[in-house]
């Protein structure tokens, strides 16, 4: 026999408003093995909380249910509650009464009855819930960073300040990602190279971090606390270890390959260092683009390296790592605009892409700082910017990109500062919420910028105008007066979307995580737990989660180094309770656990017969629960019998 | 008066029960004949719940899941999937009339769904009315 | 000779084979029942055991169902028609068996002979199929241009049905049940033991017999074999009271068929169907 | 007392018999024939060689309500079902049958305890035997003259019935069957040849051979004991067996019974139902610990219940040869085939 | 007098209940009427008109019949508002009650007396065809839809001709519909008239399954895609160009005459193309024909200027200065083109009228495919 008490929450007039609160109590009282019901305004207060309590010790409950909000809302805080008056968290029910009733319907007799049907589902449950207790495993006490970005140097960073160890890999030849791109940033318009390559110096010089360039993460095995991380070394065919950086080799090749850094503005060498600031201060060779394994000869990088650190045999190498927490700071691509062909990016040679004109801007750009059009030397007059150009569209990206308005604002600032031209913003909505956005704003628009409210619709080079001969023009409604406009611009810069990382579903398949509908890392809770993942353990920073500006993503890089720390500050660490066991007597051995585990924690002992579930690994979704046939799959706190129970006492009235 | 169905509902933790929180949130109104239990995964229902709720007198059953690709444990749905197809076929050669048990996939962000799937489905039972053939009769 | 004569004479020329020189411990095959159309199955383990070693048509039994129950590395010879050796697929595909612990004796074999009534029981409450799938001996000729129908045409009936009246017959078939369990026990698939019926906790189904728990327990049992039946139809042949339970079986073997692309037991790469889940999987299923 | 009604008249007959209460006879299954409570006349069949079942149900039902009770708040409430049998007749029990209820009384009643469920619908009940057809062979399975059944033994029936070539001829076993012949208006009393013919057709009954071994139902027992440590021979008898139930739940002398209490929402029944020595959970203790694990573990206790520790404790064997074990495995195994083996050894 | 409005939220309801809701999801972004033609010849502002739905001011009607259902805005609508359901909502709401400008009152009217837009007699509806051709009926296989248009407007029924021409030479099992056939409603749905529209569907659907037609040629792209979104699935339904670029591949038809360096440009027409995603098939078609050069023109295929003529646009007069085929013509002969092909006798109409009035006829002429294609078969 069972104590039970039920718990019945107002919240305010939420519940109230629709659900007679005190006639449910009432009912809670008539159904066996409750000892006591009772109602109250805020089961959340501090008074409310102490009401549990104190009914916990003077009728001697072993079994608490709160009908109150979602469980999802707040049984975390009532398993707090019911452990402090000394029963064990698990003996907890919660009733979701607000959410799943009195907001959904606004009849009380139906939202009464509902329930009074959920309230004896409960009681069914509760009578058979059990105790459980949390295990505790060795901790390994290193971090690894994935992503040389503005927040993966961040997380790897503040991480290596309190003396942990971290591993940051990176897949290009150098950290700093796109940040290392931009000129200026806003809205301080400040220098991104001044604040962003003393962070890279820093990871260089930290003792703490094992920096590793030019690796991809190939498989990942174990679970919080102790991950088993493989991680492919791609081959650079230039010996790190023998390489001083004098970059002798960079200046003799002949291979030329496209420079990702100047976003295909320029050509690069074959055997190259991204940018002069990159770190490491050490090339490596495309192999696609050089000369020697295009065609058979050539080596010259070889012939200049005093070091005799080029070597063409190298293959890629494998090395496993051993961590506790790892943070994924993977970043974004840019979308691709070209198959938007009404802004004619790709065929009208005035049109331009964010990415590309903060190269222009850069005095370490390939036009040395100077805003020119792509024949390198004429200067644009007039310029357009065209804000969502694939952001908060149906037909291609639905969400907000959330930075473009902002660096559209920089962009209108530079140009004027660098060109004197008068310079369009072409927008939807203009949205400025940051500390000191608006006040960006108010100052390009008193810079007299001229602001269009209305999304761009095409680009042509085709005008009857013979003024307009020559000129790009853009068609687009000025929704402000209702009238059709046509600009005519020598440039057009174009604002595409942040979009996931190309890869971003392997790399979620990797570490277990999933995304969301549009392809980025989804966070555990969007508002609790926005850098934790449902991996225990993997964290997400920056741009991968969705479209981040670089404040954002250096305090999510801080943020998830914290929630890191977390983890492996510790020697041993709590696992979740509610977890499977294995009823070996009634296990008829026949592996379905083992073949449907998603996480590989049932093994099968061949000597017993028996399978046996590693809950360290274990996730309790009950997979292997409902593919046993024998019923021999304990799911704690969703056992069989508990959910039966449950559904009996849901369908009794 | 009306015949008011009971329907059973089983609904994951990360998707279904989140959006049907939602619906909530939002102040969606739908009525209220589903009675909803609380699993981690869709994967975790065993058939023999389904079997057992139409036992206990559910008129309809409504099972809620993550959209394939989107389960919260990676691939349990992906299972759920085969299983409750079979399920499905079960109830129906058996002789169960097939609208009276549903899967559906909705999102923490699909509260609408949830409103939605939720009234088509009441609707949907109410037609047949009350649910007989495996319903345990006390005598 | 006739056909069957020759299939028994050449399992005991393998069978003495076999054991003689020590290639395998045990020889699952038919012996002598109390009478001619009551054979037993019988596991030879001497060579003077090989004498009293028999087939005729009446030889229905699927021996696979005895195979889990012996230790890994026993080596077995196992006597199969068509169903049992994709029953014996199916549990090397579930690791109940190991195929290098086996020879198997296949026998290419139709017109087998249900027990009780003397009917042919090819096409009705079988997989009808002539061959096995996989065997390491042949133990007849192989049988080619047999054509008895799909396996599944005797469903046409009940599928024709509306579903009240599907309903009332299985009611009227369950309510038959008198729960002796011989069909899960003579099912080569239902190797578990505890089975869930017999767990306290939950209890899925009355412990006695009453028509709710026949319900929950042939319902669920039809689960469990979904994927995995290879519709050798000796649980109906099992069931004292009769009841078709072949039909469900296999309506669910054609279910599965048609949505998973995978029959069971055909071949022993597969992966079970029902633990497993494939890119071509689609919502159409749950329609 | 002898009575008779011609063949064509058996509608009437059942009919009367039904007014008297609960009639069970033979009815014909899509595949098998078995005893069931008559609701329409025209049912009952008498051309039939012998139940699927045994008519051991009207006594001791698969499944018996014995309490009912209800969850409440404070206490559980509970009330006893209480006895309340009909006053019923079973028509067309075979001899081997009826000699089973003769057995099983023992058990229910002679054990110094009176199970009070079998007694109540024990009592209640008339038998109204049915001799096998002389001109109909035995069939294989059958052995019960090994346990010195006839085919037409009127042992274990209130009322013995025999079938003439146009009449169905009953002669009055016990009071209790008298009593009834007496009260059937619709029969005839039988004639002094109808005697004469019953009694040429009763012993033509010994003139059915069932397979048949000379035993002792001491010297069987005593064997068994010397037999039970033969592992060897228990598991090469028993090597085919499933452990399934169907023998035991066929057998018209088995009478083991498992108790459960089972609940809906708050309302619940204690029931008790057969259960088998065959099933792996039979001897299943709660530590987990088993004491029968193994297949022919189980089988041997069968065998040993029936042919040994039953003579030892009842002083007879528990079994009638009726072959329905044997007729119902899966796999054929025979137990005749096994005592003989291990009497021979 | 005060000139602060305020919302009139029972008439947004109504034009949302009239089918038009999706006009909720409309975020003011103004790509519609960035992409609308008449933009920058008109003052037809479709985001504005959506914004005086969201709330139901005043200024509708000045709107409502400015738009001729051309898909363009739908296409590009980053938020996949159905903007030409909510004109036909409009439409439907404000002229329901007859309020329709003067042009489109004849042509409603003509649709409600005699089945056709054109106050034709309906009996004289097949009179082009001069008992040249077999009727449909149960056993053939392709019902040859004639669009009202190319029965009675003089020009196109030339195109009605020359299609059956081909069919004729194909050897396909086809026929034409009796005279009872009856406009397909397109035109005045968009209108807004449904009532109108449901009573000519159930005349077509009448005759289809009198006849037992399953598969359906039209020549009208409006026909094509109100039987295929409008009419229900029972039907295969296809355009005349997809047939007769199937014909030419298959080589039941092959054109033989060498035009001799004929240069031909194409315009889509937006129910072909837009509306029916049919692009290739008349391209295939063009190359298909000996001496022809196809040159294109800049606005084509998913961007492709509409004519003006949908929408009811076709009945309707407007200003010299406001015609987007005055503009078409323009682009068309600026590609050197002395044929500009096409596939709807909407498109031809419109077109051909400003060839006409544009006083181009020496230079460039307006041609069906049909028409083309058939005059490469005569050699």
């Amino acid at each position: 026999m069972s104590r039970i008490g039920v718990f019945v929450c107002h919240c305010g007039l939420n519940i109230a408003k629709t659900v007679r609160v005190s006639e449910l109590a009432e009912f809670a009282r008539t159904l066996p093995d409750v000892v006591v019901a009772e109602d109250y305004k805020f089961m959340c207060s501090t008074p409310g909380q102490e009401l549990i309590q104190n009914d916990i010790r003077k009728h001697n409950l072993d079994r608490v249910i709160v009908a109150a909000c979602s469980p999802l809302m707040h049984e975390r805080t009532f398993r707090k509650v019911i452990e402090n008056a000394g029963l064990n968290q698990y003996l907890l029910s919660i009733v979701n009464v607000r959410e799943q009733d009195s907001w959904v319907t606004e009849d009380e007799d139906v939202a009464t009855t509902k329930a009074k049907a959920l309230i004896n589902g409960a009681v069914f449950r509760a009578r058979l819930l059990q105790p459980l207790v949390s295990r505790f495993i060795d901790v390994n006490p290193d971090v690894m960073v994935v992503g040389g970005g503005i927040a993966g140097i961040q997380a790897a960073l503040e991480l290596a300040d309190t003396g942990k160890k971290v591993y940051l890999v990176e897949r290009s030849p150098t950290i700093g990602g796109h940040m290392a791109q931009f000129d200026k940033t806003f809205p301080t318009l400040d220098c991104s190279a001044c604040i962003l390559t003393p962070k890279m110096d820093a990871v260089l010089q930290s003792s703490n971090i094992e920096l590793l360039t030019y690796c991809e993460v190939e498989e990942v095995k174990g679970f919080v606390g102790n991950f088993d991380i493989k991680i492919r070394q791609k081959a650079r065919y230039v010996d790190h270890d023998k390489c001083n950086a004098c970059l002798a080799c960079t200046e003799k090749c002949p291979g030329r390959g496209v420079s990702e850094w100047d976003e295909g503005l320029v050509k690069r060498k074959a055997i190259y260092i991204p940018f002069p600031q990159a770190v490491p201060q050490k090339p490596v060779i495309d192999r696609e683009n050089c000369t020697f394994f295009k065609k058979g000869k050539c080596r010259l990088c070889e012939k200049v390296c005093e070091q005799e650190a080029i070597d063409f045999e190298q293959k890629d190498t494998f090395r496993e790592v051993k961590v506790g927490a790892v943070i994924l700071a993977t970043g974004y691509d840019l979308m691709d605009t070209k198959p938007l062909i009404q802004y004619g990016y790709g065929k009208l040679p005035g049109v331009h892409h964010a990415l590309e004109l903060e190269r222009l801007f850069n005095s370490a750009g390939p036009t040395s700082g100077k805003v020119v059009m792509r024949d390198g030397k004429t200067e644009p007059q007039s310029i357009a910017i065209l804000h969502c150009i694939g952001s908060r569209d149906k037909n291609n990206h639905e969400y907000c990109s959330r930075v473009c308005c902002m660096y559209s604002l920089k962009f209108a600032h530079l140009l004027k500062e660098k060109t004197h031209g008068d310079v369009y913003q072409l927008y939807i909505d203009m949205r400025a919420p940051g500390k000191g956005y608006e006040e960006f704003y108010n100052r390009l628009v008193e810079e007299d910028v001229k602001f269009i409210r209305g999304k761009a619709a095409r680009v042509t080079d085709k005008t009857d105008n013979p003024d307009h001969a020559g000129k790009l023009i853009v068609e687009v409604e000025d929704t402000l007066t209702s009238q059709f406009v046509t600009i005519p611009v020598d440039m057009v810069v174009l604002s595409p979307a942040m979009k996931p990382r190309q890869d971003a579903k392997d790399m979620a398949r990797l570490f277990n995580l999933s995304t969301d509908k549009y392809g980025f890392f989804m966070e555990r809770h969007p508002k609790l737990a926005p850098l934790s993942t449902m991996t225990d353990g993997v964290f997400i920073a920056g741009a991968c989660q969705s479209p981040k500006d670089i404040p954002d993503s250096v305090s999510q890089g801080t943020g998830a180094a914290a929630e890191a720390l977390t983890i492996v500050v510790k020697d041993k660490m709590e696992l979740e309770a509610a977890t499977a066991i294995v009823n070996s007597a009634a296990c008829c051995g026949c592996q379905n656990c083992v073949r449907v585990c998603p996480y590989g924690a049932p093994m099968f002992n061949y000597e017993k017969n028996v399978s046996e579930i590693n809950e360290a690994l274990c996730k309790g979704c009950g997979l292997c629960a409902a593919s046993c046939p024998a019923s021999a799959i304990i799911t704690r706190h969703f056992t069989n019998d508990q959910v039966m129970a449950e559904m009996e006492g849901l369908m009794e009235f | 008066m009306d015949f008011e169905p009971k329907i059973l509902g089983i609904a994951c933790n990360w998707c279904t029960y989140t959006g049907a929180d939602l619906a909530g949130t939002t102040r969606l109104k739908y009525p209220q004949n589903v009675r909803t239990v609380r699993v981690m995964c869709s994967s975790r229902i065993n058939p023999s719940f389904i079997i057992r709720a139409f036992q206990l007198g559910a008129d309809g059953v409504l099972v809620g899941g993550c959209h394939p690709g989107d389960c919260h444990y990676g691939t349990g749905n992906l299972y759920a999937r085969r299983k409750l197809a079979v399920t499905k076929k079960i109830l129906e050669f058996a002789g169960m009339e097939p609208k009276r048990f549903r899967v559906e996939w909705i999102s923490a962000s699909e509260g609408k769904k949830y409103a939605e799937v939720v009234e088509e489905f009441t609707n949907d039972v109410k037609a047949l009315g009350p649910q007989t053939k495996f319903k345990i009769r006390k005598d | 000779m006739t056909a069957m004569k020759k299939i028994e004479e050449n399992l005991r020329k393998e069978a003495k084979r076999l054991l003689e020189g020590g290639e395998v411990s045990v020889v699952l095959a038919y012996g002598r029942g109390y009478d001619e159309n009551h054979p037993m199955p019988f596991a030879a383990r001497t060579v003077e055991d090989v004498d009293s070693l028999v087939f005729n048509e009446y030889c229905t039994f699927n021996l696979a169902r005895y195979l889990p129950k012996y230790p890994p590395k026993t080596k077995i010879a196992v006597a199969v028609k068509a169903a049992d050796s994709r029953a014996v697929v199916q549990l090397i595909q579930e690791e109940k068996v190991r195929r290098e612990d086996l020879v198997i004796l296949g026998i290419p074999v139709t017109g087998m002979k249900d027990q009780k009534t003397g009917e042919v029981i090819d096409n009705k409450t079988t997989c009808n199929m002539a061959n096995p799938v996989l065997y390491d001996i042949l133990l007849g000729d192989e049988i080619h241009g047999f054509k008895g129908g799909s396996p599944y045409d005797v469903l046409a009936e009940l599928e024709g049905m509306d579903h009240d009246a599907r309903m009332a017959f299985w009611k009227k078939e369950f309510e038959k049940c008198i729960r002796c369990f011989a069909c899960r026990k003579a099912c080569p698939m239902c190797y578990c033991d505890p089975c869930f019926m017999d767990a306290s906790r939950p209890r899925w189904a009355d412990k006695s017999p009453t028509p709710d728990g026949h319900l929950m327990y042939h319902l669920t049992r039809f689960y469990h074999l979904a994927g995995r039946c290879i519709d050798c139809g000796e649980c109906s042949r099992a069931c004292p009271v009769d009841i078709p339970l072949y039909l469900f079986h296999k309506k669910l073997a054609k279910e599965c068929e048609d949505m998973f692309q995978q029959a069971a037991g055909m071949k022993i790469e597969d992966k079970p169907a029902m633990v497993n889940y494939g890119n071509q999987d689609s919502d159409e299923m749950l329609k | 007392m002898l009575k008779k009604i011609a063949l064509e008249k058996l509608g009437d007959l059942v009919s009367a018999l039904m007014e008297k209460g609960p009639l069970y006879a033979p009815v014909k299954g899509e595949k098998a024939v078995d005893f069931q409570e008559i609701t329409n006349p025209a049912d009952v069949i008498l051309d039939f060689y012998n139940t699927a079942m045994s008519p051991k149900f009207a006594f001791f039902p698969q499944s018996e309500d014995l309490i009912r009770y209800r969850l409440g708040k404070e206490a559980t409430e509970s009330e006893a079902v209480s006895l309340d049998a009909k006053p019923s007749v079973i028509l067309g029990v075979r001899p081997c049958d009826a000699k089973s209820f003769e057995i099983m009384d023992r058990h229910f009643l002679g054990a110094g305890i009176i199970d009070p469920y079998w007694n109540d619908k024990r009592e209640k009940t008339t038998i109204i035997g049915y001799a096998f057809d002389p001109s109909t062979a035995a069939d294989p399975a059958d052995f019960y003259n090994t346990l010195g059944i006839s085919a037409s033994d009127t042992a274990g029936s209130d009322i013995f019935m025999i079938r003439t070539d146009k009449h169905l001829l009953f002669k009055g076993i016990t009071e209790k069957g008298d009593r009834l012949l007496k009260e059937l208006s619709v029969l005839e009393a039988g004639s002094k040849t109808d005697e004469k013919t019953f009694e040429d057709k009763a012993k033509k009954g010994g003139e059915v051979k069932t397979r048949f071994m000379e035993i002792q139902d001491k010297a069987v027992a005593g064997k068994l004991v010397q037999v039970f440590n033969n592992k060897e021979f228990w598991e090469k008898a028993t090597a085919a067996c499933i452990s399934c139930g169907a023998c035991t739940f066929v057998c018209p002398t088995c009478y083991c019974f498992d108790i459960s209490d089972e609940t809906l929402f708050r309302d619940g029944v204690r029931k008790r139902f057969w259960d088998a020595c065959m099933f792996t959970d039979f001897t299943l203790e709660a530590s987990g610990h088993n004491p029968r694990p193994r297949i022919f573990q189980r089988y041997r206790q069968k065998v040993c219940h029936k042919y040994s520790y039953h003579v030892d404790k009842y002083g007879c064997i528990s079994c009638v040869g009726c072959g329905r074990c044997t007729r119902s495995c899966p796999v054929n195994i025979d137990i005749y085939s096994i005592i003989e083996s291990a009497s021979k050894l | 007098m005060s000139t602060a409005v305020t919302p009139y939220l029972e008439m947004s309801q109504a034009i949302a209940d009239a089918g038009g809701e999706a006009f909720r999801k409309c975020y003011q972004c103004g790509t519609c009427t960035g992409t609308c033609p008449w933009s920058p010849i008109t003052h037809f502002n479709i985001r504005k008109l959506m914004r005086l739905s969201q709330l139901g001011f005043d200024g509708i009607e000045d709107l409502m019949w400015g738009c001729s259902t051309c898909k363009f805005c739908v296409d590009r609508c980053p938020r996949g508002v159905e903007i030409i359901d909510l004109v036909r909502s409009v439409r439907s709401v404000y002229a329901g009650g007859g309020l329709l400008p003067p042009p489109l009152r004849a042509f409603v009217g003509s649709l409600t007396a005699r089945g056709n837009p054109w106050t034709g007699d309906a009996p004289k509806r097949n009179d082009w065809a001069q008992d040249k051709y077999p009727l449909f009926a149960e056993g053939k296989e392709y019902l040859y839809w004639t669009c009202c248009t190319v029965c009675y407007d003089p020009r196109n029924v030339l195109v009605a001709k020359a299609t059956a021409e081909i069919l004729e030479k194909s050897g396909l099992s086809w026929g034409l519909p009796g005279t009872d056939a009856q406009c397909c409603g397109e035109s005045v749905r968009k209108v807004g008239d449904l009532d109108l529209f449901e009573k000519l569907k159930n005349n077509n659907l009448g005759i289809f399954s009198a006849t037992g037609a399953k598969k359906i040629i039209t020549i009208s792209p409006h026909c094509l895609a109100t039987f295929k979104q409008e009419y229900g699935e029972d039907y295969e339904v296809i355009h005349f160009s997809e047939l007769l670029a199937d014909l030419i591949k298959s080589g039941k038809v092959t054109p033989t005459k060498d035009a001799g360096g004929l240069k031909v440009t194409y315009h889509d027409p937006c129910y072909l193309g837009r509306h029916s995603g049919i692009y290739d098939a008349p391209r295939e078609v063009l190359s298909a024909l000996p001496g022809v050069e196809l040159v294109e023109m800049d606005r084509i295929r998913e961007q492709s200027m509409c004519c003006g003529g949908g929408g009811g646009g076709l009945w309707v007069e407007r200003a010299k200065g406001e015609r987007l085929s005055d503009l078409r013509i323009e682009e068309a002969l600026s590609t050197g083109a002395t044929v500009l092909a096409t596939a709807c006798p909407y498109c031809i109409a419109m077109l051909e009228d400003s060839v006409r009035t544009m006083n181009a006829e020496d230079k460039i002429k307006v041609k069906d495919l049909t028409e083309l294609f058939l005059e490469s078969l005569e050699g």
